[in-house]
């Protein structure tokens, strides 16, 4: 047993991190907010970004080095969605990385595909003006549309870095032959990963802002009530990152479900309590701060809810389906 | 323990309910969030509906120009204005709520009737210039200095967390007259116009999306001595004797209005089906009882006033702790009720939740009021 | 509306506090722990100080003074169990007020009554071997029975102020002709007096100790995280409080099954702080801060469970049932 | 990242299974909780049986006597005797866990010599006197005092929270020996032999009603020079060096235990209906995330240590945070499945949630905890 990044894992981490922090810094995250709030109901990605993600590798993570991909796999995937969870860095890369092999040009950059789980009330597609193509999966079967056959109504994001749209009808169309159970496992640990990379991204700017915010003559974080927040956070983190990197090596649905399950709270909670750290000022557009939490909520909702994880843990612990 | 209200109360409550009902369906249509002109317009409207009837300044002493109503009457008028769907107070908020009795308690004769009656009638708005970037939790850390020049202060620094900035005509703000004293003792209050020359209002945008605040740079403002309210440097005084004047009714229609939710989370839940999930369901049961709780410890409180013995939980922190917190899991569970519609931000439960998100963080963070509660009532040792 | 204590109330109150201060301070309540101990299952009550109550008019509060009673109410009620709860002490308390008017000799102390919840799973009797009656309550009817007419087995309590025998039989014997709903609230209601005054005896045993208490040369009370968590309590005790009174002058059982349920979470939650802020000393048998915690689980059990509290509030908002 | 065991690794689990289910059957029945001296013969036969079958000190140097194993074996060893059923580490927890290690570390060839075999073989008891009645979290503040007279210390004070006093051999004790130096550079290391005149033990009730702690009395008690491990007032980093030896596998067997707890939970909850609950089973289902993880977390930690960097998270505060958190919480929900159930305080839940009390407390409360993790993993600044 050697439950640790290999030399070569933490160079790729190394490598996705600097990547983003080069090619998606600050700037063009806020480049890309605006980007969001100019475009109405049309496309807001910048594919040649999108392609520069590309070329580094990122879509082809789990193809087959004998399709063009670099022959990696879900622990590879896992850490790149953390960075890029950490970063922020919007678009449907869950759907870049599963769909790489499915949909043509997808690996490259060249086309974006999407998914959107149909189980959710209401049924929400991220991106949708930026997907040439999209797969619906629904609980036991998946459906193929190209871009402009789905008949859809707009939904103004609650996260600024993610348009949406409601589709209007039912499964039907092209069938999309595919293990649904193992691609809504994927998706669901791929969410996970960057759920777990927002939790970092949260934690990472509470510390920054602890250290250097003053007030009644001493940095907010020498206060132990601050300083107890970001102790949780951390706790957070580490908890939800054993649990998604654990996940990627087993593969174990049930594994998966509680991975998703904590990788949201860490998520959703960190970004909580970071916000409360920068307190007025992270209430604030320009901050930031808000823009992991909006994120964390639109993944929360995604590919696994709370109550869908926990009946699945639940079940598992009756039926014998031992984890540990 | 009585709850039932007095024939008096009552008799108060049914004239107010008939007029709210006579007037508020002739109401013009609300304005857009963003038609600061608008809104103030309408608020002032409102607020001269209001003088003109008899309701202005209710809980304002009678020689202040108030109706001198008890904390039960003001109570009951902001629970059934609340539950009307009648205009907030809107932009008359600091004028109503904070500088006017600022000025009713500390100001001159001359003060008082230059500026209370305009507040009464919905003639003049003012804003509060207290916050700034590096005081926030820490008040007493602001650094917006003024400079005595003869009949005037010269006033330089920044404001933030400013609503109404755009279209009020006054500011009440605090600066710092004596820098060489201790930090709360060098401080003054002053009503500075918003027309003076140096002043930038600058919206401030929140997470919502929307500019309800603004920050307010100010360069150089000249700001007539005869503006100061209370001494030279006893302004921290004078702004703590104010906030003080809490009679339990901060949050009377925050509270109505959660019950209301809560009522609509619950039918909404029936019809998607959510309701059949326990889990969602007796989250919902439980915060029945914290409102209904809450709303009986308003109850509570607004009597301790009454009976003259001020607000207990040292003016509302023990409340303040409590509901925002239940605040923000109603709007958490308001998003589990709407699923994967919580992510719509046209919903106005959605945008409702954005702002819920400043309860624990504005007018004194969690954190700082549990320091009061510890130190001022607990007793417990300052200083860690 | 007024919405505070009479005069009455608060001279009521004060009586009572400045009585069990003298007639049950904490020699007589660790006396009572170590006669539990020693008592196998026999009786445990210290019945003059049970006779003195009743002298003090504990037992005929709601008896109308034609009956011998002193004619208060439900509120007065409540304020003579909260103090009763802050003081720990121990008997069929709920029983003895509400069979006052019942049971022969109840209301004098002469007479020992219990009262039994059968909705419970175990059924749990508590101070069997004292009660020289008991009723046992179920959903819709209620039975009367005399000492040892009940099969029971011993149960070694968690509480080592309250023994306990579970009972072996269903329903049977003397129907006791009562408004079981009526009963069963007013029940709940006095029960979460004490809770009310349990969270508060906690509160009161923790800001004392966070005082006086020295680490790292300062009281511990002067760190914020011992601040917070005894302002935090201070919050349950006050929200809670709110609530009992409330329901003791509506008698509303949607009210009422809202206080049982915060005062439970006052009781639990201020106990498990009150210990957290004791550290180990806490954990010591003589500290005693472990009889509120145990007293707190016992309440929280009868009556009400949080389940059935949650499920009536529940309701009652679709129910268009509204408190406020 | 790799969770399948070397082939190495299964071999020696599968010896260990062999050997436990071929020894487990023989073991003598259980002592009393309160025969002392009953449990101190089982719990050392235990250790004589680990020893005569090569498991003694499995994670102890060789050079110490013991096997050299890697973390990971030890991880092995734990989880596979708590799946067994085997006996716990019981009263040689001090000598092999803490003392041992520290004598190992920081002894000189005599005291090794002298020391650690008996404690491998289950010859010696040792018990730890750290705590005092004013030193709890601030360790550092301990006061019992050692005065030098020739070749003895003689030490007078008391200690706190001692488990197996009574039937201890060796005391690892923590002394005062310069009064006048700053707190931590006035402390020595001394092994106390606990049959010298002027100890007295007083066993120490907890909450639980049991007595698995002593108060250790100390009345001018002689203690020979030659006893001190390490230099004169270094024993606070003596102490320290030792507690840094953590590997991630302190909560092994406790997480394994947990997981059989919960499995339990969820067949008793079948049995008794109250599965139907959604609100407990899916409590239930989110406990077994919990403690998946945590499982996941202590593998993590374990193949850190075994790659030579230590136990992230300064030696385990993250872990302990959080299981001591999700260990209580588990109690919580058996008294929930547990119904009325959870007052019978014979019931094995019961009793375990009674002790589960003292995780937030024991061996740094979590307020300590998240301190250490707020200072020295994230950085904040010390102070307040």
């Amino acid at each position: 047993m050697d439950f640790q990044l290999s030399e070569d894992q933490r160079a790729l981490r190394t490598g996705v991190r600097e990547l983003l922090a080069g090619r998606f810094p600050t700037e063009r995250l806020r480049a890309a907010v605006a980007a969001y709030e100019a475009a109405g109901d049309g496309p807001v990605l910048d594919r040649g970004l999108w392609r520069e993600l590309a070329g580094a590798g990122f879509f082809s993570l789990l193809l087959p080095e004998a399709a063009g991909g670099t022959g990696l796999g879900p622990q590879e995937a896992v850490l790149v969605m953390e960075e890029a969870g950490r970063a922020l860095l919007p678009g449907p890369l869950v759907a870049g990385v599963l769909l790489a092999g499915a949909v043509d040009g997808a690996a490259t950059g060249e086309r974006i595909a999407g998914l959107c789980d149909a189980t959710a009330a209401p049924v929400l597609w991220d991106h949708p003006a930026d997907c040439d193509e999209v797969i619906v999966v629904g609980a036991d079967a998946a459906h193929r549309y190209a871009a402009g056959e789905l008949r859809t109504a707009a939904v103004r994001s609650v996260d600024p870095l993610t348009p949406l749209a409601r589709l209007l009808d039912g499964p039907s169309g092209a069938p999309y032959a595919v293990d649904v159970g193992r691609l809504r496992r994927d998706a669901a640990l791929l969410t996970a990963a960057q759920q777990l990379g927002g939790a970092v991204r949260a934690l990472e700017a509470a510390v920054a802002y602890a250290r250097q915010r003053e007030q009644f003559g001493a940095p907010i974080g020498s206060f132990q009530a601050v300083k107890h927040l970001c102790a949780e956070m951390l706790v957070r983190v580490e908890v939800a990152r054993s649990a998604v990197y654990a996940a990627s090596v087993t593969g174990d649905p049930v594994e998966v479900a509680g991975a998703k399950l904590l990788a949201d709270e860490a998520a959703t909670g960190n970004a909580r309590d970071c916000l409360q750290v920068h307190g007025g000022t992270g209430f604030t557009w320009e901050a930031d701060v808000h823009l992991a939490l909006k994120r964390a909520w639109l993944r929360a909702a995604a590919w696994q809810t709370v109550a869908d994880g926990t009946e699945t843990l639940a079940e598992a612990l009756t039926d014998g389906h031992i984890v540990l | 323990m009585d709850l039932t209200y007095t024939a008096e109360e009552e008799s108060f409550r049914a004239r107010l309910r008939a007029w709210l009902s006579e007037v508020l369906p002739k109401l013009p249509p609300k304005p857009a969030a963003a038609d600061w002109p608008g809104r103030r317009a309408y608020d002032t409207a409102w607020q001269r509906m209001l003088y003109d009837a008899g309701y202005a300044g209710l809980h304002w002493p009678a020689d202040a120009g108030g109706r001198g109503a008890t904390p039960t009457q003001h109570l009951i008028f902001l629970e059934e204005t609340e539950r009307a769907g009648a205009p907030y107070v809107g932009a008359n908020f600091v004028g109503l709520l904070h500088a006017g009795p600022t000025v009713a308690a500390e100001g001159t004769a001359e003060q008082r009737a230059r500026w209370l009656p305009p507040i009464l009638r919905g003639e003049e708005i003012w804003c509060q210039g207290f916050s700034e970037p590096a005081a926030g939790s820490d008040l007493a850390a602001l650094r917006t200095k003024a400079v005595r020049d003869g009949d005037f202060y010269v006033v330089s620094g920044s404001k933030l967390w400013t609503s109404h900035a755009e279209v009020a005509d006054w500011c009440e703000l605090l600066v710092r007259t004596n820098p060489g004293a201790p930090r709360h003792r060098g401080i003054s209050w002053l009503a500075m116009p918003m027309d003076a020359p140096g002043i930038t209002v600058r919206p401030l945008r929140t997470l919502a999306g929307s500019t309800e605040f603004a920050e307010v740079f100010l360069d150089e403002v000249r700001v007539p001595v005869a503006n100061r309210v209370g001494a030279e440097n006893d302004g921290w005084r004078v702004t703590m004797v104010t906030l003080s004047f809490e009679r339990g009714t901060a949050f009377v229609g925050e509270v109505v209005a959660c019950h209301r939710v809560l009522a609509a989370l619950a039918r909404t839940a029936r019809g998607n089906g959510r309701w059949d999930d326990a889990v969602l369901r007796r989250r919902l049961g439980r915060l029945a009882a914290e409102f209904a709780a809450l709303w009986r410890l308003t109850q509570w409180n607004v009597s301790a006033a009454q009976a003259g013995g001020g607000v207990p939980g040292v003016g509302g922190s023990v409340f303040k702790l409590r509901y925002s917190h239940a605040r923000q899991e109603l709007y958490d569970a308001a998003a589990e009720v709407l699923g994967a519609g919580a992510l719509d931000a046209d919903h106005e439960w959605v945008a409702d939740r954005l702002s819920s998100l400043s309860y624990t963080i504005a007018a004194g963070t969690s954190q700082i009021q549990r320091n009061i509660v510890a130190e001022r009532i607990l007793g417990l040792p300052k200083g860690r």
